[in-house]
Formats: C-alpha cells, structure tokens, sequence
C-alpha cells in the first residue's frame, strides 16, 4: 500500500459518498453541495491519473462555472421566501432495478475481461497542458473549432432561451 | 449629244412615269382633276425625250450599243467561282429606242384618250396611278440589259395589268379575270425563272451581252447543248405567258374586263408584245430547235385564235383574239427567222391595235352613254349584235376603225401590209429551207381569216341598220380628246412612217436599223444563218405578197358577201356547221379543260392534302400522344394499386406499430432515460451473444 | 468463491486502472439513478453531470493506462466543454419551463405525450 | 472588336435589356396599366437602338463563322468552372458572345419584330403585367440565342425562350390555346432533347487546352505553345467544336464520315427542323399560330421560325461539314417539300391565319432550300429570306390582327369589298401580300430568287420543281386578297373603321423596310456576305477533305 493507493482510496471515497448524498439526498442545497464535493473528488483521481491539466479544468468548469449555475437555477425556480427545497422521488423502485441491471452489467464485464491489471507506464514528469495545446491545435483542430461554435451557440440559445418573456 | 447624256436621258424616261405614280397614288386625291394631269404631263415628257433619244440614236450611233450599268450586290470572293458581282444595267441599242417611242407614245395617246373615257370613275386617280406603274415597268423591260431587270420589269408588267383588269373589282368577273391574268402569267414566269437559273447557273451574271460572249466561247451551260435549248424554251416560256401564245392564252380574252383604253395599252400593243420583245432580245441565244419549238407555238396559237375570232359577238373579245393571233404572227416570224420582220410587226401592229381598241372603246363609250340614258342595264354595250349603223353617227370613229381594219387585213399602202407580208415571206422561206411547209399554209391561212372576221365587224357595227332607233337616235361621237388619239394613231397606220417603198418593207428605216443579230450557238445547233435565210426571204417577198393579197381580198370579200349583201346567211352556216360553231364559240373549250385539270385537279389536291395534314401528319402526333396518354394512364393505375400500395402498406404497418408503440410516449423524462439505458443494455446483450 | 476473495484482496490495495474504472461505474450507476427517480428538474441535471463525470473518468483512465497518447484526454476536454454547454441551454430550459409552469417538477410536465 | 456601353458589352445590353424591363415591369403595380406598356415600350426600344449601333458598327470585312478573332464584339467570362468532378472532370463553361454576319441580321430582326411585337400588344387585355413580362423574357431568350457562342449558353437560352412561348400562348391564346400551346411545348422540347443529346456528345469528344487565367487555347496552338501550365478539359465552344483537330482521337464523333457524325447530324437536324418548322415536323404551326394573340403570332413567325435555320448554319453546318454534304440532297428535299406543300396546304385554308402559318412553311422551305445549295448565292438567299420572311410574315399577322380586332372573325368567306372601306389598310395589305408571293421590288422577291439561283447550281430536278411554287403562292396570296378586298362589302362590316395611328406605326415602317430592302439589298446583303463567302469555303474544304478519304 503506497501512498498513491492511499490518496485514491480516500478520493474514491469522498467521490463515491458525496455522489451517494447528491443522488439520494432529499434537499436540493443538500445534492448540489454534495455535487461540489464530488466534481472534487474527481478532479483529485484525474490527479492521480497524471492528468493535470483535466483535473484543472475539472475544478475549473465543473466547480467553478456548472455547479454554480445550477445553484441559480435552484435559487431561481423555487421561492426564496417559501422555502421547500425539498424534492420528492418517483417510481424508485423501477429504477433500483435499472440501476441494479446496469450495475451487473458493469460487473460482469469486469470479472469477464479481467485478466489482471497490467502495470501503469512511468507516468511522464511533465505537464501535459503543452502536449493537449498542441494537439487540439493540430489534428483535433475541426472538432476545437466546432466546439467552439457550439459554445457559442449554446451561449446565444441560453440566453434567448433564458430572456424573460415580455408579455406573447 | 454624248452616250452618257443619252442613256441619263433614257433613266429619265424610265422614272418619269414612276415619280408620277408615286405622287398620284399618295397625293392625287388632293391634287386638282385628282391628278390626271400630272401622269399625262410625265408620259408626255417622256414620249418627246423618247423621239430625241430614238432620233440621236439612229443618226449618231447607229450601229452601237450604249449601256449604263451599275453594281447592285457585290459578292466580293465566292468560293468556286472568284469574284462575283451582279452588275445590272440599262442599254440602249435600236430596238430598245424603236420600242421607246412605241411605248411612250401609246402610252400617251391612251393616257389622252382616258380622261374621256374614265370621266367621273369613281377611282380615277388610282387608274392614272396604275397607267403610270405599268409605264415604269414596260420601259424598264426595253431599256434592261440583263434578264434580272427584264424579269423584274416582267412581274411589275403583270402586277399593272393585274391591277388595271381588276379596276371594277366590284365586279367578280373583272377580280377574276386579273387573278387569272396574274396566275397564268405566274406560270410562263416559272420557265423564264428556270431559264435564268440555267444561264446564270452557268455564267454567274445576268448580263446579255456577257451570256452571249461567253455562249460564243464556247461555253454551254452545263457542258451541254440541250441545256442551251432548254434555256430558251424557257426564256421562251415567259413570252408564252406574257404574249398569250398557246397554251397560256386564254387570260387574255378575259383581261378585257378592264377599262378598254387598259385594253388598247397593256393587252394590245405593249404588254403583250413584251413576250416578241423578250425573245427579240433573247434571239441570238435561240437553237435551231428551241426556234422550232417558238414558231410552232405561234402557228398554232395564231391558227387557233383566229378560228375562235370567228364566231365571237362581243367586239372586245374579237380583237382580243385578234391580238392573240397577231402575236402568234410576231413569235412565228421570228421563230422562223424574221427577226425584223417580227419585230417591225409588233410596231405597225402596235399602232393598229391600239387604235381599234380605242375604236372599239369610242364605240361603246358611246353605246354605253346611251343604254343608260335608256336606264337599260341589260343589253350588252359590247355586243356586236346589238350594233349596227354607227357610222352615220360617229363618222371619225368609224373612218380611223376602218383604216386599223385595212391595216391589220393586209391591205397595201397600209403599215400592216408591209410587215404581215415580212413575216409571210419568212415563212415561206422557212418552209422552202426546213421543209416546215405547214407554216406558211398556217399563216396564209390566218391571213385570210384575220381579214375576214375584222370586216365582219366593221360591217356588224358601223354599217347597215342600228336594231334600236331610239337608242341610236342617243348615240354621239366621242369628245375630242378620244376622238384626236384615234386620228393619230390612224395616220401611223400608213405605209409612209416606216418604208418610202409601199411594197417592201424591208427597205424601211425600221428593217434597217433592227437587223437581225448573229446567232452565237455553235454551229452545229444553230438554225440557217442570216445570209441564206435573207436569200431565201427575198426570192419569197413576191410570192408572199401576191398570195398575201389573194387571202386578205378573199377574206374581205366573204365579209362583205356575209354580212353585208347577206348572200352567204352566217346563220346557216352556223346551222350547219352547228359542232364547229359550238366548238369555236367556245373557244375550244379551253378554259373547261383547264378548269377541270389545272384549277380543279388542284384544289382537288389542295384538299387531299388539308386533309393530309389534319388527319395523317397531326393524326400521328396526336396519336403518339393518345398512346402517351394511354400509357400514362396504366403506368398510373399500376402507381396507385402496386407501388402506392406497397407504400401504403408499410405506412398501414408503421402506423400499426406506431399505435401500439405511442403508450410508452409518456412525456416523462425518466421513461425516456430508462428507456435510453434499457436500450444499451439490450444492444450489450445482443453484440455479446452474437 | 474462496480464490475470488483471496484474488479480490490480493488486487484491491494495488490501484490499478480496474479501480478507476470501478469508481466510474458507480458514479455512472449512480448517476443512472438520480435522473430516474428525481423530480425536480435540476436534480435530473446533477445526475447528468454525475454521468458525464463517469464518463470522463474512464477517458482520462485509458488514456493513461492504455497507451501513451493523449487523446483520451482531448475527448475529455470536449466532454468537459460539451457539459458546460448543455447545462447552460438545460438550465435556461429549466427557467423557461417554470417561467410557463411554474414548477420545475418533470413529472408534471408532460405536455410532449401527444 | 470591343464595343461596350458603360463598361458592359453591347451585346450583353441587347441580350439583357428585356430582362432589366422585365424587373421593372414587374416592380409597377398592376393597375398601372400605362406604364406597364410604355416601359416595355422603351426597353425594346432601347434594344433597338442598341442593335442598330450593333450593325452600324459592325465590320463587315470580318467572317466569323468557325473563329473567334472573327466574331465581332466578343463577351467572355468564365460563367461555370467546377474543378475536377470525379470522372467527368473538369467542367468549364464560358459566357461567351459574340456575333458575326449569320446572326447580326437576326440580332436586328429580332430587336425590331420585337419592337413592333410591344406596339401591337397595345390591345392585350388580359392581366397586362405578367403577360409583358412574359413577353420580355421571351425577347432576352431569342436574343440570346443568337449572340451565344457556347453551345450549353445556347442550349439555356434555347430553353428559357420555350416557356414564356408556352404561357402566352397558353394563357392569352384562343379557344384551343391549351392544346396549342401543349402541342409546341411538346414539339420542341422533343427537338431539344435530340439537341442536348448531340450537345453531350460533342462534349465529350471535343478537347481543349485551358491555362490557369482561363484563355482557351485549340489543341494545334496548345502544341505550338508547348503544354505545360496548361489543363486539358472538355468543352462547350463551339467555336472549338468547329476545329477538326481539337476532337479527341478515337472519341464518339471523331473523324469525318462516320456513322455517329451522320447520326449526331440527322438528331440535330431534327431538332432544328421543328422549329424552322419543316414538312413533317411542322403541324404546331398552324395550331399555334391559330391560338396565339397576334403580337405572338408576329414573334413566332417573324423571328422564333428563324432558329431552327440559324441553328442549322451555326452549329450544324460548320461542326459536321462533311454530314451536311452528304444530306445536303435530303435536306433540300425536305425544303422543296415544305415549299410546295405549304403552299398547297395553304390554298386549301378558309382561316386566315391558318394560312398564312401554312405560307410560312412553304416561305421556311425556301431557306431549307437555299441553305442546302451550299454555295454563297444560295445561303445569301436563305439568310436574307429569313430576314424577310420575318419581316412580312410579321406584317401579315400584324394584317391579320388589325382585321380580327374589328370583326372578331378570321375566316376569309365572311370579307369581301374592304378595298373601299379602308383604303390604307388595302394598300398595306397589298404590299405585304405582293412581298409575300415574290413580286419584284419587294425584298421577299431577292431572298426567293437568290435561294432558288443558289439551289439550282447544286440541285437542279429538285429546284425546278421549287420553282412551281411561287406559283401556287401567287394563287392562294391573290385569292385572298380577293376575298378580302375585291367584290362587293357585306352588309355586316357596314360600319368597320381604317387603321388608326397606332396601327400604321407599327406597319408602315416594316412596309418601308420591305420596299427599300426590294430595291437595294446591299445593306443587309453586305453585312452578311463575308460570313457566308466563307461558310461556302468551309463547306468547300470539306467537300474536298471528304473526296480525299473517299480515294
């Protein structure tokens, strides 16, 4: 046990616990904190992955851009003044099932293909933020490009979308 | 007076007439006598420069040919032929001047006589218009020097006479009768047309002289010398048409549904006679053969025309076929070779006729004026029948009419004489050299003939008793202005104008200054040269003139013992010689054979083929496209059952499935999203079995 | 059943490319869940971005573990960047929605079913 | 030669000036009826003016025909490059134009029948705006016909002409215009497709060389120059298609007498034979011209006849030189055909539109005719008969038409005696009638002449049996206007008036334009007769060529 495992034992915890609370906790401030501490956890694994600059922009976007704007959106679609943040759950039963069929699925690919892990290349002493650059300048250039417009788009879409309606 | 000045001289008579037409047709209406004038006053100018050019011509330039030509289309290089320009030209050589003063001088004296005639015609400036296009194109037929212009001056000829015989058109008759006149003309044209095709085929200019030389060269169109004959019967074919030779004559009689004094010009003296003139003109060209072909024509048509002379009663149809025959007479005497003798024929004969066509119009002016005083609309004012005793009456008509009747029968002292005996001594020439001898029979035949049916209507009109005292008490001699163009036209109807010799007429200045031309087709096809055949002509010249004499004298005696001492009944003949009488009366039902096998065979065709077109031609079109149709219509039905089944099929099962499927479109996310998973798991499951 | 524990002791402490992978699972499995028993619409929303973070764990775990190269993280860049993009349009949705129904509650939106 | 007006080419001006009236026609609001007429009115006037600058400035010692440095005011732009589409390659299409002696005349036919088409639309009722618009279009797509030197820019203005024709007749027409107008329509889209068809296949056997700036360059002067920064590619000169050296060795109409050349010659031929029309393709003639208003029925006969001939010595003739000599006899058959039969056909009419159509025919059978004699006299003829069959054909439906507005009838039993009631209107009709049978001093007389002298050289059985016609014409031209004119006036027509100012502004000039063209052809015949001389000497050539291959 070294300290890699320790740290991502830990992490996977934090990770796989917040996401628990996210999933079953009945406030909606509940889950979205929870959330927060999730997108941490993972940005930590991607850490533990040698990938820095993912795990940047995880904390980045996810923290600082997504979970935000959903606490808005939570903000802005219930009373402030009435406070009942809380939601109920539907049909849980079904989808324990669902979940429970995917779940094996998941594991009986795993115990299928596993043939013991194989060991981790020696992890490059490097940041990789220049590497991705380069890349997303060079052969992933179209779909940098695309992306692009598409946030574009999606800011215009959100925007129009967003625009409270004068009276139609 | 230079060459230059001549010719410009000759342009001008050439457009005196046109600019006169011109004016009268836009503006006469406006102009005071609606322009009679003004027409009159052009011919006359033309006619007196016409004299000045004719006299300058034979004193300076006697034995020339003066010409003013001009390029009308230049073709620059043609391939296969180098440079090609069409030069046209007007020339003037004797028979051009001769034929000058013929035409303007008629032209006036008709021209004269018509503002008596046409007073208060309700399209009296038109007909002046008219008189002054066929002038224009009369003289362009004299002056040209090429067959293009010639053919033109041809068509424009016909277009005047059209327009002159259908000047009643109210009348169906007289808008027939042009129509008629037009057509048949048309179809002489065709051959002349194709005649110049040949010639121009072969020589690529239209002009005469250069055909000539080139002819003479030794070229023949085509390599060959039945091209040549060909091109002159077809040359040939144009006077047929214009001249009313056999078989194309019978427009003529019918042409006199036009005022009488259109009559005296155009189907008299110049127009008609243009078809002599063309092959004057055409002459050295002729083969020996094309030549056997024009004097057979002109036998025949003077043989058959005189015949139908005969047993006519109206007085314009009589000289109508009179004239006919006469121009057979021309076309046989060059035919044969008397090429001067034809031509000075058409002059002396252009003089005569015109005067009895005059003659005859004075005559029926008056009888006209009579029957409607009477209000009489229905004797006929032409009928000879219906006449009778003028003379008393109208003593200057009848003493000019008589001499046009002397001169045409022959009579000595008379210009008729001198040319009938011309042409009659060719034939016998003729028929001593080819053995033809059919033709002088023909000739002399006609000759008494002619001088019989010519008295025959001096006695029928202007001696004896009128059949209506009260109508003759009504009749009065012609105005000056008709009566003054007879007159002169009388006086040139003696000898003294053309021969000082009252025998012979080849001695005159005319036979002098129309000598006939060289002939330039080889040798081997040509017919006798001028040497033998003048020997031959001057050895027949008496013969000719005594048996000449004997025919006409026969004739006029027969007249005279017919209809005038009644000792021969004209109706008992008739009686007896009933199918003859018919067949003749009828003209040899020429026009109901033609009728049937030209007029009725086409528009018989005419028919078959609308009907050809409208049933056969657009009944495959429409037939390809009713098949379309039909087969649009089973494609389509084969659409709507087999094709838009099967769609419909698959659509019905889609809609099916659609139906049964529709309950799980809860439009709630959730079910979609377990769906969505659902469906991985199953695709999982499915590659992982497969 | 005796080995599979032993082997399953033997493997856990050694951190491998199978625990990343597992922790993607759950995080997968759980986010699965979320959007199918939440209400509230936003709910649904987190446990989207609880799958796309699973997704995006295996990415950056093959890319690391599966060969050198660096495209797996590039796809998780554009996973990152396309997650951005829908919870902004969804969450404009969202207002939208209760701008008109006021309540954000999916099940009591269901005017798409015909 | 350059000759552009504010820095667009003359003959794009000719071509699109309808085009721009159109526009404007379209922008006015349809109540207004007068400006609707007046700005079409100044449009095709301004065509007019256009195309007489065109002839004015026109150089008459230049050929044209087979060369580009022959053709006159030449317009070139690269209209449609696509590069490199799989295995057609590269397609290139010029907007090329340009004229020459063949087609400066039709250039002034077609600015003037169309002139005189707008004045007689006067009298059009009907839902004014789209049918001058129609008109207009229709005028752009004749014109353009005739400037286009690219056979794919021909091909379009070939097409765009067909329906704008198609709704006029179809909308504004008589009685039966639909199945008039269904009849051409389908007529001449079938001579279109053999048309297209022979256009592919040239394509694809006519090489050229194509620099970077898009100067074309024949496959001769591409191996003088030497070939590199040049591209190979396929084209739709004709100009090119012309040059014997520039098809591809081995290609479908390579060589010289081949089958596929006779073959591609006879579908071409047909294509154009429907609209000149000649005898068996030609009963949507008469159909169409029935139904058709009058300043329709002027257009079609007066300038819409002469494609198919134009066609026919444009393309036909010095692309498959070697064909035509070999159908040269058929083809004059087919003239002398038309000839006779047309007129046959048409004395047989009582409908007097019905027969001038048919007279069109007979009068289209003399250009076929004279276009076959293959000898300068002859196309000198044809191309000047088509000159002035489209005028007085014009006048004739112009005749018609001003007849029809009074009395509403066009059958020729129910006239008789107008000579008195309307003196003007006789003289006008007489002159083009007499024009019309080939009365000397009137234009039609030299067309007609020239075409059979020509003709007579090279077929002479065939012509003299032409000849018979003109008098077949005399006949049913002087029994109509007998009918018409001459007798006595029927009670019922009592109270018709003579022509009207607008009337004679629309025929006088054309009467004028045949009088003065009767007496002095040289004008036109000038413009033309270097063009001709050496359209002759190509056919010269060939002849020559052909005889070689023979040996």
């Amino acid at each position: 046990m070294e300290l890699f495992d320790i740290a991502f034992f830990v992490f996977a915890f934090i990770t796989v616990v917040s996401a628990f609370i996210v999933v079953f906790s009945k406030s909606v401030i509940y889950s979205a904190f929870s959330l927060l501490f999730t997108f941490f956890g993972v940005a930590a694994l991607y850490v533990l992955l040698h990938a820095d600059f993912i795990a940047v922009t995880q904390v980045l976007i996810y923290v600082g851009g997504i979970l935000v704007l959903m606490l808005f959106g939570v903000m802005l679609t219930n009373k402030i003044v009435n406070v009942e943040l809380k939601t109920g759950t539907l049909h849980t039963i079904p989808a324990l099932l669902l979940v429970s069929v995917v779940a094996g699925t998941l594991g009986g690919l795993f115990y299928s293909t596993w043939k013991g892990d194989v060991a981790p290349p020696p992890p490059p002493f490097e940041s990789t933020t220049k590497t991705l650059g380069e890349m997303l300048m060079t052969s992933y250039l179209l779909p940098f490009e695309i992306a692009s417009v598409l946030l574009l788009v999606a800011l215009m879409g959100a925007a129009m979308f967003a625009r409270r309606r004068t009276k139609t | 007076m230079s060459q230059e000045l001549l010719m410009y001289l000759s342009v001008a008579i050439l457009l005196l007439p046109l600019i006169g037409f011109v004016k009268v047709i836009f503006f006469g209406k406006r102009l005071p006598r609606q322009g009679d004038w003004l027409e009159t006053l052009a011919i006359s100018v033309a006619l007196l420069l016409s004299l000045l050019v004719l006299y300058q011509k034979l004193t300076l330039y006697h034995a020339e040919t003066l010409s003013l030509n001009f390029t009308w289309i230049d073709f620059h290089d043609v391939p296969g032929i180098g440079p090609l320009k069409i030069i046209l030209g007007f020339s003037i050589d004797n028979l051009a001047a001769i034929m000058l003063v013929v035409v303007t001088l008629i032209s006036t004296l008709v021209h004269f006589f018509s503002i008596g005639y046409m007073q208060g015609d309700v399209r009296y400036s038109r007909y002046f218009a008219f008189l002054g296009i066929f002038s224009f194109s009369m003289l362009m037929i004299v002056l040209a020097n090429n067959l293009f212009l010639l053919y033109v001056g041809w068509e424009l000829v016909g277009l005047s006479s059209y327009l002159l015989i259908g000047h009643w058109y109210e009348k169906k008759s007289a808008s027939d009768a042009g129509m008629k006149a037009f057509i048949t003309n048309r179809i002489g044209d065709v051959g002349f047309f194709v005649g110049i095709m040949i010639l121009f085929g072969t020589f690529h200019t239209f002009g005469l002289t250069e055909i000539f030389e080139q002819v003479k060269a030794g070229n023949l169109p085509f390599g060959s010398e039945w091209w040549l004959t060909a091109a002159g019967v077809l040359i040939f074919c144009g006077a047929i048409g214009k001249s009313a030779q056999f078989p194309l004559h019978v427009w003529l009689p019918d042409a006199m549904e036009g005022p009488t004094p259109v009559s005296a010009l155009i189907h008299a003296a110049t127009m008609v006679a243009a078809g002599v003139y063309l092959v004057a003109r055409t002459f050295p060209l002729m083969t020996a053969d094309a030549l056997m072909v024009i004097t057979y024509i002109g036998a025949t048509t003077a043989f058959i025309s005189a015949t139908i002379a005969v047993a006519q009663n109206d007085i314009k149809k009589v000289l109508a076929y009179s004239t006919i025959s006469q121009l057979g007479y021309m076309v046989m005497g060059l035919g044969v070779g008397a090429y001067s003798a034809g031509f000075f024929h058409l002059v002396t004969h252009a003089m005569f006729k015109a005067g009895l066509f005059l003659g005859s119009g004075s005559v029926i002016h008056a009888m006209h004026h009579a029957l409607h005083h009477q209000h009489d609309h229905h004797t006929d004012p032409q009928d000879i029948r219906n006449m009778g005793g003028l003379k008393a009456k109208m003593p200057v008509t009848f003493w000019t009419f008589l001499i046009f009747t002397l001169a045409i029968s022959g009579v000595p002292l008379t210009s008729g004489f001198l040319s009938k005996d011309s042409i009659l001594a060719g034939t016998l020439a003729f028929g001593n050299l080819t053995g033809h001898i059919l033709i002088p029979i023909v000739g002399f035949f006609v000759a008494g003939l002619t001088a019989f049916y010519m008295f025959r209507i001096v006695i029928l009109t202007f001696l004896g008793e009128h059949k209506s005292p009260e109508r003759f008490s009504l009749i009065h001699e012609s105005p000056k202005v008709m009566t003054v163009p007879l007159m002169i036209l009388a006086a040139l109807s003696f000898f003294f104008f053309y021969s000082m010799n009252p025998l012979d007429g080849a001695e005159g200045w005319i036979s002098q200054a129309t000598q006939r031309p060289e002939t330039v087709v080889p040798a081997s096809v040509a017919a006798a040269s001028t040497e033998v055949f003048e020997e031959a002509h001057h050895h027949a010249h008496y013969t000719a003139m005594f048996l000449s004499l004997a025919v006409a004298g026969l004739g006029i005696l027969i007249a005279f013992a017919t209809y005038h001492w009644k000792k021969i009944s004209a109706d008992k003949v008739a009686e007896n010689f009933s199918g003859l009488h018919k067949f003749l009366l009828n003209k040899w039902y020429f026009d109901e054979l033609y009728g049937v096998i030209a007029i009725g065979a086409s528009l018989r065709l005419t028919e078959i083929l609308k009907w050809f077109d409208n049933t056969i031609i657009d009944g495959i079109v429409n037939g390809s496209g009713w098949i379309t149709k039909v087969t649009s219509a089973i494609s389509g039905w084969f659409d709507n059952w087999v094709i838009d089944g099967a769609v419909n099929a698959v659509a019905y099962i889609s809609g099916f499935f659609g139906i049964a499927l529709k309950k799980t479109q809860t439009g709630k996310v959730q079910t979609y999203v377990a769906l969505a998973v659902f469906g991985v798991m199953v695709f999982y499951f499915a590659m992982r079995l497969l | 059943m005796e080995t599979f524990f032993a082997e399953f002791i033997r493997w856990l402490p050694k951190v491998g490319l199978s625990h990343f992978l597992i922790v993607s699972a759950i995080l997968f499995a759980l986010g699965i869940y979320g959007i199918s028993t939440r209400r509230n619409a936003i709910m649904v929303l987190m446990g989207v971005e609880l799958v796309l973070n699973a997704a995006n764990i295996n990415f950056v775990a093959f890319s690391r573990y599966g060969g050198v190269n660096f495209d797996g993280q590039v796809a998780a860049i554009f996973v990152i960047i396309l997650a951005a993009a829908e919870a902004a349009v969804a969450l404009a949705i969202v207002l939208n929605i209760y701008q008109r129904f006021q309540t954000v509650n999916v099940d009591e939106i269901s005017t798409m079913k015909e | 030669m350059e000759f552009s007006i504010l820095g667009v080419g003359a003959l794009t001006w000719v071509t699109f000036l309808p085009v721009v009236g159109m526009i404007i026609v379209l922008m006015i609001p349809k109540e207004q009826r007068n400006a609707i007429k007046w700005s079409s009115l100044a449009f095709v006037g301004l065509q007019l003016i256009v195309a007489f600058a065109l002839v004015m400035k026109f150089d008459k010692g230049l050929a044209g025909i087979n060369t580009q440095e022959g053709m006159q005011f030449v317009e070139k732009a690269t209209w449609i490059d696509i590069k490199s589409v799989a295995w057609f390659g590269r397609i290139h299409i010029e907007y090329l134009l340009g004229v020459d002696g063949l087609s400066i005349t039709m250039v002034l036919l077609t600015a003037l029948i169309s002139f005189v088409a707008v004045i007689s639309s006067w009298t059009i009722d009907k839902s004014l705006k789209g049918y001058f618009a129609l008109l207009l279009l229709l005028d752009t797509g004749m014109m353009g016909v005739f400037v286009s030197l690219d056979f794919f820019l021909f091909y379009v203005f070939w097409e765009v002409m067909l329906l704008p024709m198609y709704f006029l007749i179809g909308i504004w027409g008589g009685p039966r215009r639909e199945y008039a107008a269904i009849k051409f329509f389908l007529y001449t889209l079938f001579g279109s497709v053999l048309m297209l068809l022979v256009m592919i296949a040239l394509y694809f056997s006519v090489n050229v060389y194509i620099d970077a700036n898009g100067v074309m360059y024949s496959v001769t002067e591409a191996m003088q120059r030497g070939t590199e920064g040049l591209e190979k590619i396929y084209t739709f000169n004709m100009l090119q298609m012309m040059n014997p050296g520039n098809f591809v060795p081995d290609s479908l109409l390579a060589g010289l007498d081949t089958s596929w050349r006779y073959l591609a010659f006879v579908g071409l031929f047909i294509g154009f034979a429907i609209k000149i029309p000649s005898f068996p393709f030609h009963t949507w003639l008469p159909d169409a011209h029935v139904e058709a208003p009058t300043p329709i029925s002027v257009i079609l006969a007066g300038v819409l006849l002469k494609l198919g001939t134009y066609g026919i010595m444009r393309i036909s003739i010095p692309i498959f030189p070697d064909a035509m000599i070999h159908y040269a006899w058929w083809i004059a058959l087919l003239g002398v055909i038309s000839m006779v039969y047309g007129a046959l056909v048409a004395m047989a009419q009582t409908d007097f539109k019905k027969l001038i159509a048919y007279s069109s025919i007979s009068h289209m059978g003399v250009v076929t005719l004279g276009m076959a004699s293959m000898n300068t006299q002859g196309m000198t003829g044809a191309v000047f008969q088509m000159f002035n069959h489209g005028t007085i054909t014009a006048m004739l439906f112009l005749i018609v038409g001003v007849i029809y507005d009074r009395a509403h009838t066009r059958g020729l039993n129910e006239f008789g005696g107008l000579m008195n009631k309307m003196p003007k209107y006789a003289a006008i009709m007489s002159i083009a009638f007499f024009a019309a049978l080939g009365l000397p001093g009137l234009s039609g007389f030299i067309s007609e002449a020239f075409s059979l002298l020509g003709a007579f050289q090279t077929f002479r059985t065939l012509t003299i049996i032409g000849a018979i016609t003109i008098v077949f014409t005399a006949g049913y031209m002087l029994w109509t206007l007998q009918r018409v004119f001459l007798g006595t006036l029927p009670e019922k027509w009592k109270d018709l008036t003579d022509m009207d100012g607008r009337e004679m502004v629309m025929l006088v000039p054309l009467a004028v334009i045949i009088i003065f063209l009767g007496i002095y052809p040289s004008p036109v015949l000038d413009l033309m007769n270097t063009s001709l001389n050496h359209l002759a000497e190509l056919l010269h050539t060939a002849q020559g060529a052909v005889m070689m291959g023979a040996r």
